[in-house]
């Protein structure tokens, strides 16, 4: 886009933020690389921690629906998350769950097979590097001379910004790829007709196999599963076929196939494709289907070679799926 | 008010419903707490059901087929078993107990076998207390 | 322990009067059928299942046969047309001839030529023995009449001779029908099961064998109780004349005309009356093949309904003859009377159906024996 | 999509329903959801004035979707499935809820029972709202039939559509037509000449214009669907010839099941212990001998050799016990004074003439014997030479109670018949399915009994099941009837609750081709999408379950509308 277009428009107001996340997302939207020039003449950052100092109660301030966009990355898992998901969605036209964290929970999502309790005994506790015998865990409030010092609270489960706010639209990824950003970036600024409110965007509705150069056949049956380092990838035949579970027939398209092409199989951080209700069910019934075996038994044992069909299937989704959380 | 779990059920058309409408003109009385559902096969069944049926706070979920070789549609209870087993597997490492979710196979003639499952099931469900997918769901966060 | 099935013995039963074999096809409807058939000593199934199958030794150490009084109940009821009843009777006959030693017994059942011919050899002798044998020993009949004008009969048939013949005669078969009763024990007691039973309990038990002789409780079980009524008048009337004849033969064969009221007189028209009652009952039942124990009848029971009622009525004219003195038709019938009785009672008693006079009772004797049997001990060969 | 205007009728059943369910409270319960426009309760829904009433309402409040609590939709789905197509409205935009068969028949609390039957009648309603109409189809006829099997049944069949003017081409394993039959010297129960019989009707066959014979040839692979089928077979390893046609007969027959696996019998060891098979050889020789060429004096006949036993097969193989009647009247006329015993374990004869044929039988001076299939079966041993004969048989009589030992010089093993080996292809092929015992399933154990689930695909004669002549030939003139009449139609209705592909979802992945049982589903490679054909499919659903993409919808199925339900069951909890 050119300088002179944006200066046709005034600029919108931009605003990323971080809640339960790994920075990933935030270096993503910098991956743009060049871009991110054109990002910066079309948008003014007016929030992002990872980037610019501005205090909460500087947003705090903003007038309500002031912020164009947000991009919001980062699962939600305390008060402050909570807290600054809730600010922003007030001062914001359009929110973004951006990334995996977001959209589903992401990598930290996982902490929901476990709880608040276990998480803390591990942290404060059980870690190697830790010495803490009188137990000493995080408390939301500690009054000292000066006056009392505040934690946000640790929320016992991991939750994804939908299940917080409401969400505009999702980018999934982790991260999602920079070209997406800028595409649905682009298409917000150029004033395009949006998709409807909750679309998933920057993300094909085919899913992977649609663009994988890797060779398919019906040939699904499956005698064993490998864990991607148990066996020698040929690097030509679908994955799936050498007994190597791959989310990619499950999992939307838009990252261009990149862990494939990197000769790893997908591990489905760009989530369900449209119309699955469950991030993981849909995978997990696929790949049911594909055991080569009659007798209970034997489907066990080839079962076994599945270690963790939780971790592997809802690896970005838990918190997003169905069940939400392993049952306390 | 006392526990009265409630168990959702699939069930394929040609062998477990057929079996189950069998237990009703045959008048075999058993406990009220199953609500059937009816697909065409087992084959068809998919762990999305049965996870939704959890979800919204079934205490234990019934997947019924043909038996073994007597499939209408060839082996769709075939394919069943081999999703079931993986998504026990799945659930148990959610924290769903075993007995939650059972597979088991009904013919078109087992009314009688189809009631004392249900009785049965009721009566272990009954002694596990409700289910808590439902209640692990309710996040405490909301308006801290 | 496997026994070993004779499938020839299906032919051998044959000639006793077994009908269709293969009938039967094991409802039960039989056993469940008989007021007779007990825990323990369950029939008829069973033991047409061992017909069936030739089992031999297990045949001839059965009790049941006896314990059946033949109602025709099962019969009636099977609705397989096996007639349990009559393969019952047939298998009375053959344990007949089994516990007879003699082989006789089998001979007079299967051979109609031998069982006839040998009735009609002893009515020979009988006729020759008062024809020739008593002329020759120097007696001599008068045609004379006693004061009273009644025959003089016993110098037709010397008392003493007639006497010592019965008591011969009833030696003879007394001691065949022990014997063979001796065998029965040892089939049905000793020898199958390998038991024993202690004295005491053949003491103990001793009064059903007395008893089911004069009572015939078991028959009066089955359901139409006019049978073991007329059996019973038939069966005391037999023997109130068996034991005058052989016993009081002198008191019996008097020549004196004793009034009616005489206790000589009433015993006779007792027997007569219930001897004949219970052969007309017999006869016009196996005439008129209504009622299911008549329905089929063996030539050995033809045979001893005949001869019965011929030594019955030719007592009955005898006895007429003589009150009237006509001593010509007088000795004539006593001759016939005993061509018929000594026969009849030297061949159906020990040989053929008559001798379930002592079998039955004897049959429900061993059966309370046979509860109480304990295992005999054998010699066992231990290896060491 | 419109808004859904749907329209509940509760049922009574007279007070089938009534009596537990409070038919009153379901319908005020309902009425005021979402979508609901009108709901009712009627004494018989399913009577002409029950019809009525929906058709009037469907008219007059304007309803584009029904739902009626009633029986089992097993029962009455279609009544009112009509009903709504007669009405205007397609007959796919209507749910049943099952509150008798699964709710008032079974239960016994009425609050339960009613607390349930809202629960059903709820998730019917929720479902409906995403019924899609659904069209219905039908495919032309082509009017050759293929008949697999060259035995009576096949030849039959093949006879009846033949006479009727149509192509038959009948396809045979063997290098002879004839079957089982043809190996029989006689028949039961009126030991009628097996030879007499078969032979004209191969005569026949070889003769008939319409049919050709194929002999030495094997199915391998079909394709199509009913009345579009085609098969390409190679005849003496020659070119193979295409072949077109537009409905299957498997007749593919049974194998006699091999005794050497029952260790009691001793077959194969003792060389006169023979299966029923072989006996009938020597019976078309001629003679019944023994290996030394003695004829026996002893002959045991053994039942259920394999059947009626749940470590062999546990089915009734249903001619054995007429067969080894049939023996006994050919051992008795060979062998006047040989003693005959029947070991059985039961004696069925269940068919007409067969109670006679055994009573005659009986007869015949035989000794039957009974044995205990479960607990013993009786053994077969050598005999010692003081025996005086060549075998032993001990066993465990039933009906005495006795243990006992058989003296035998042969022993006939009334063998099981089992399904046939390697039918696998052949099943593949036509796209049937094999029961638990490896035979040829029905459509419908009663109702549709020569019928398979594969359209155009009929099943006759002992691939089916165990069964004599009389049934094999009535199962073949009933196929045949059947295709006639489809032929005569010229065009055959197929299913509409089919499955169908979402191109804009599906990735190509292919998972969904191997999991179809009927071979519905194909890749193209133009689109890189899979595409089912929906004349083959049969609607089990299993490609939908297996579609990682959610790309293939299961028509009438569809996600949505059972998640629906599974909302709609649990919701008023």
């Amino acid at each position: 886009m050119s300088s002179e277009q944006t200066n046709l428009k005034p600029k919108l107001k931009l605003a990323v933020y971080w809640g339960s996340a790994c920075g990933g997302c935030c270096v993503s939207v910098l991956d743009t690389h060049e871009k991110l020039l054109d990002i910066v003449a079309a948008a003014d950052p007016v929030f992002w921690p990872i980037a610019l100092d501005i205090k909460y109660k500087d947003v705090e301030a903003m007038p309500d629906q002031s912020i164009d966009l947000t991009l919001f990355n980062g699962a939600v898992r305390n008060s402050e998350n909570q807290h600054i998901a809730q600010l922003l969605r007030k001062k914001t036209k359009i929110l973004v769950a951006y990334g995996s964290c977001a959209y589903m929970g992401g990598i930290p999502g996982l902490a929901n097979f476990s709880g608040k309790s276990e998480v803390f005994e591990r942290a404060y506790v059980e870690t190697e590097s830790t010495k803490n015998p009188e137990r000493i865990f995080p408390v939301t409030e500690y009054p000292v001379e000066e006056g009392t010092l505040k934690l946000p609270k640790f929320f016992n489960d991991v939750l994804p910004l939908n299940k917080v706010v409401d969400v505009d639209y999702y980018i999934p990824g982790c991260p999602p790829q920079s070209e997406r950003l800028i595409e649905v970036f682009t298409a917000i600024v150029s004033g395009a007709q949006l998709p409807p409110k909750g679309s998933v965007v920057g993300a094909n509705d085919k899913t992977n196999c649609d663009e994988c150069k890797r060779t398919k056949s019906e040939n699904k049956t499956i005698d064993r599963f490998y864990r991607p380092w148990e066996i020698q990838d040929d690097k030509e035949t679908c994955f799936l076929e050498q007994g190597v579970i791959c989310m990619g027939p499950a999992t939307r398209g838009g990252c261009g196939v990149r862990c494939v092409e990197g000769n790893s199989p997908c591990r489905g951080c760009y989530g369900p494709p449209p119309g699955a209700t469950d991030p993981g069910a849909k995978m997990m019934s696929a790949i049911g289907t594909m055991i080569n075996a009659d007798n209970p038994e034997e489907i066990d044992k080839i079962i076994e070679s599945i270690v963790d069909p939780a971790g592997l299937f809802y690896r970005f989704s838990l918190p997003g799926s169905i069940l939400g959380r392993k049952v306390q | 008010m006392d526990f009265r779990p409630k168990i959702v059920a699939f069930l394929c058309n040609w062998c477990a419903y057929t079996g189950a409408d069998l237990a009703g003109t045959s008048r075999i009385h058993y406990a009220p707490n199953i609500r059937i559902i009816r697909i065409m096969c087992s084959g068809r069944i998919e762990p999305t059901f049965i996870l939704k049926a959890f979800q919204q706070g079934a205490d234990g979920v019934l997947v019924c087929g043909c038996h073994p070789g007597d499939c209408h549609y060839q082996e769709g209870n075939y394919k069943c078993l081999r999703r079931f087993k993986l998504l026990q597997k799945f659930t148990r490492q959610m924290g769903i107990e075993k007995d939650r979710l059972r597979l088991e196979w009904i013919s078109a003639s087992e009314g009688k076998q189809f009631a004392e499952l249900v009785n049965d099931m009721t009566k272990t469900l009954l002694s596990m207390g409700p289910s808590k997918v439902k209640s692990s769901l309710e996040v405490e966060h909301l308006n801290v | 322990m496997s026994v070993r099935v004779h499938p020839e013995l299906r032919n051998q039963l044959m000639q006793f009067g077994i009908g269709d074999w293969n009938a039967c096809y094991h409802c039960g409807t039989c056993t469940a059928m008989c007021p007779l058939s007990e825990e323990g000593f369950l029939f008829p199934r069973k033991k047409i299942r061992l017909m069936q199958m030739g089992l031999k030794n297990e045949i001839e150490s059965s009790v049941e046969p006896w314990l059946c009084y033949y109602c025709g109940d099962c019969t009636s009821t099977c609705p397989r047309d096996a007639n349990p009843g009559e393969l019952m009777m047939s298998l009375r006959r053959y344990l007949t001839s089994i516990y007879d030693w003699t082989g006789l017994s089998k001979k007079f059942y299967t051979s109609e030529v031998w069982e006839i011919g040998s009735i009609l050899l002893i009515a020979v002798l009988v006729v020759i023995a008062f024809l020739i044998g008593l002329p020759a020993m120097g007696y001599s009949f008068t045609t004379e009449l006693t004061s009273q004008g009644g025959v003089k009969i016993n110098s037709f048939a010397p008392i003493h001779i007639i006497e010592a013949f019965d008591w011969a005669m009833a030696i003879v078969v007394g001691g065949l029908l022990i014997s063979n009763i001796l065998r029965m024990y040892y089939k049905i007691i000793w020898k199958h099961g390998h038991t024993k039973v202690t004295f005491w309990v053949h003491v103990r038990e001793f009064w059903r064998l007395v008893f089911n002789f004069s009572v015939q409780p078991k028959f009066g079980k089955c359901d139409d109780k006019r049978y073991w009524f007329s059996h019973w008048f038939l069966m005391s009337g037999y023997t109130i004349m068996f034991i005058v004849v052989v016993v009081f033969l002198p008191w019996f064969q008097t020549e004196k005309i004793l009034p009616p009221w005489h206790l000589q007189r009433a015993l006779g028209y007792y027997a007569t009356f219930g001897l004949l009652f219970g052969l007309l009952v017999a006869i016009t039942g196996r005439m008129r093949r209504k009622d299911v124990k008549f329905y089929f009848s063996h030539v050995s029971d033809w045979l001893f309904l005949v001869m019965l009622t011929l030594t019955v009525i030719t007592g009955i004219l005898i006895h007429i003859f003589r009150i009237y003195g006509m001593p010509y038709a007088t000795y004539i019938f006593y001759i016939i009377h005993m061509a018929v009785l000594v026969p009849m009672i030297l061949i159906e008693v020990p040989f053929s159906k008559w001798s379930h006079l002592a079998y039955r009772p004897f049959a429900v004797y061993f059966q309370h024996l046979k509860t109480h049997a304990v295992p005999r001990k054998t010699k066992i060969n231990s290896i060491n | 999509m419109e808004e859904p205007r749907i329209g509940v009728y509760v049922c009574w059943c007279g007070t089938n329903i009534s009596k537990m369910v409070d038919v009153e409270a379901v319908t005020n319960e309902v009425k005021a959801l979402p979508n609901v426009t009108i709901a009712k309760n009627y004494k018989y829904m399913c009577s002409d004035p029950g019809q009525d009433l929906i058709i009037k309402d469907i008219k007059l409040h304007n309803l584009n979707r029904v739902v009626v609590a009633a029986c089992s939709p097993r029962i009455h789905e279609l009544t009112f499935r009509t009903a709504c197509e007669k009405a205007g409205i397609n007959p796919y935009l209507f749910e049943m809820a099952n509150v008798r068969e699964q709710d008032s028949w079974v239960h016994t609390d009425r609050t339960e029972a009613t607390n349930k039957a809202i629960d059903l009648v709820v998730a019917a309603i929720r479902r409906v709202r995403y019924h899609e109409p659904l069209q219905k189809r039908f495919v032309n006829v082509n009017p050759a039939t293929l008949i697999i099997g060259g035995g009576i049944s096949g030849l039959t069949a093949a006879l009846e559509i033949a006479n009727a003017g149509k192509q038959v081409y009948l396809v045979e394993k063997s290098d002879q037509l004839g079957g089982q039959v043809k190996k029989f010297d006689l028949t039961f129960p009126h030991l009628s000449s097996a030879q007499q019989m078969i032979r004209p009707i191969v005569q026949r066959v070889d003769n008939h214009p319409n049919i050709s014979v194929f002999l030495e040839t094997e199915i391998r692979e079909v394709t199509g669907y009913i009345g579009n089928f085609k098969t390409a077979i190679s005849v003496n390893g020659g070119d193979p010839v295409e072949l077109e046609f537009g409905n299957i007969i498997a007749a593919v027959g049974l194998k006699p099941f091999n005794p050497e696996v029952i260790s009691e019998y001793n077959y194969k060891e003792f060389p006169d212990v023979i299966t029923s098979f072989e006996f009938e050889e020597k019976l078309l020789a001629g003679r019944i001998l023994t290996v030394y060429g003695k004829e026996p004096r002893n002959v045991a006949i053994i039942h259920c050799v394999g059947s009626r036993n749940k470590k062999y097969h546990e089915y009734c193989s249903r001619v054995c016990c007429m067969a080894a009647l049939k023996y006994v009247h050919q051992v008795r006329a060979a062998l006047p004074s040989a003693n005959i015993f029947e070991i059985y374990a039961d004696m069925r004869a269940y068919g007409k003439g067969h109670e006679e044929f055994y009573a005659l039988t009986t007869h015949r001076q035989i000794m039957f014997l009974m044995y205990d299939q479960q607990k013993k079966l009786p053994v077969i041993n050598q005999a010692d030479r003081s025996d005086n004969c060549n075998m032993i048989i001990e066993m465990d009589e039933l009906l005495s109670g006795q243990s006992i030992e058989v003296p035998v010089d042969m022993v006939i093993l009334m063998v099981n018949m089992e399904a046939q080996e390697n039918v696998k292809q052949v099943v593949r092929a036509i796209g049937v399915s094999l029961c638990g015992n490896q035979f040829f399933i029905e459509k419908h154990p009663k109702l549709d009994p020569v019928a398979t689930t594969t359209g155009g695909v009929y099943i006759i004669g002992t691939c089916q099941g165990p069964k004599d002549i009389p049934d094999s030939v009535a199962q073949a003139r009933a196929a045949a009837a059947r295709i006639l009449g489809a032929i005569a139609q010229g065009s055959v209705p197929i299913e509409v609750t089919t499955a169908s592909v979402n191109e804009l979802l599906c990735c190509g992945c292919q998972t969904c081709i191997g999991v179809c049982p009927y071979k519905a589903i194909s890749y193209d490679e133009n689109n890189k999408v899979s595409i089912v054909n929906e004349i083959l499919c049969k609607g089990c659903g299993t490609c939908g379950s297996a579609c990682p993409a959610g790309a293939i919808i299961s028509k009438h199925f569809t996600d949505l509308q059972i998640l629906s339900e599974i909302e709609g069951v649990m919701s008023m909890s």
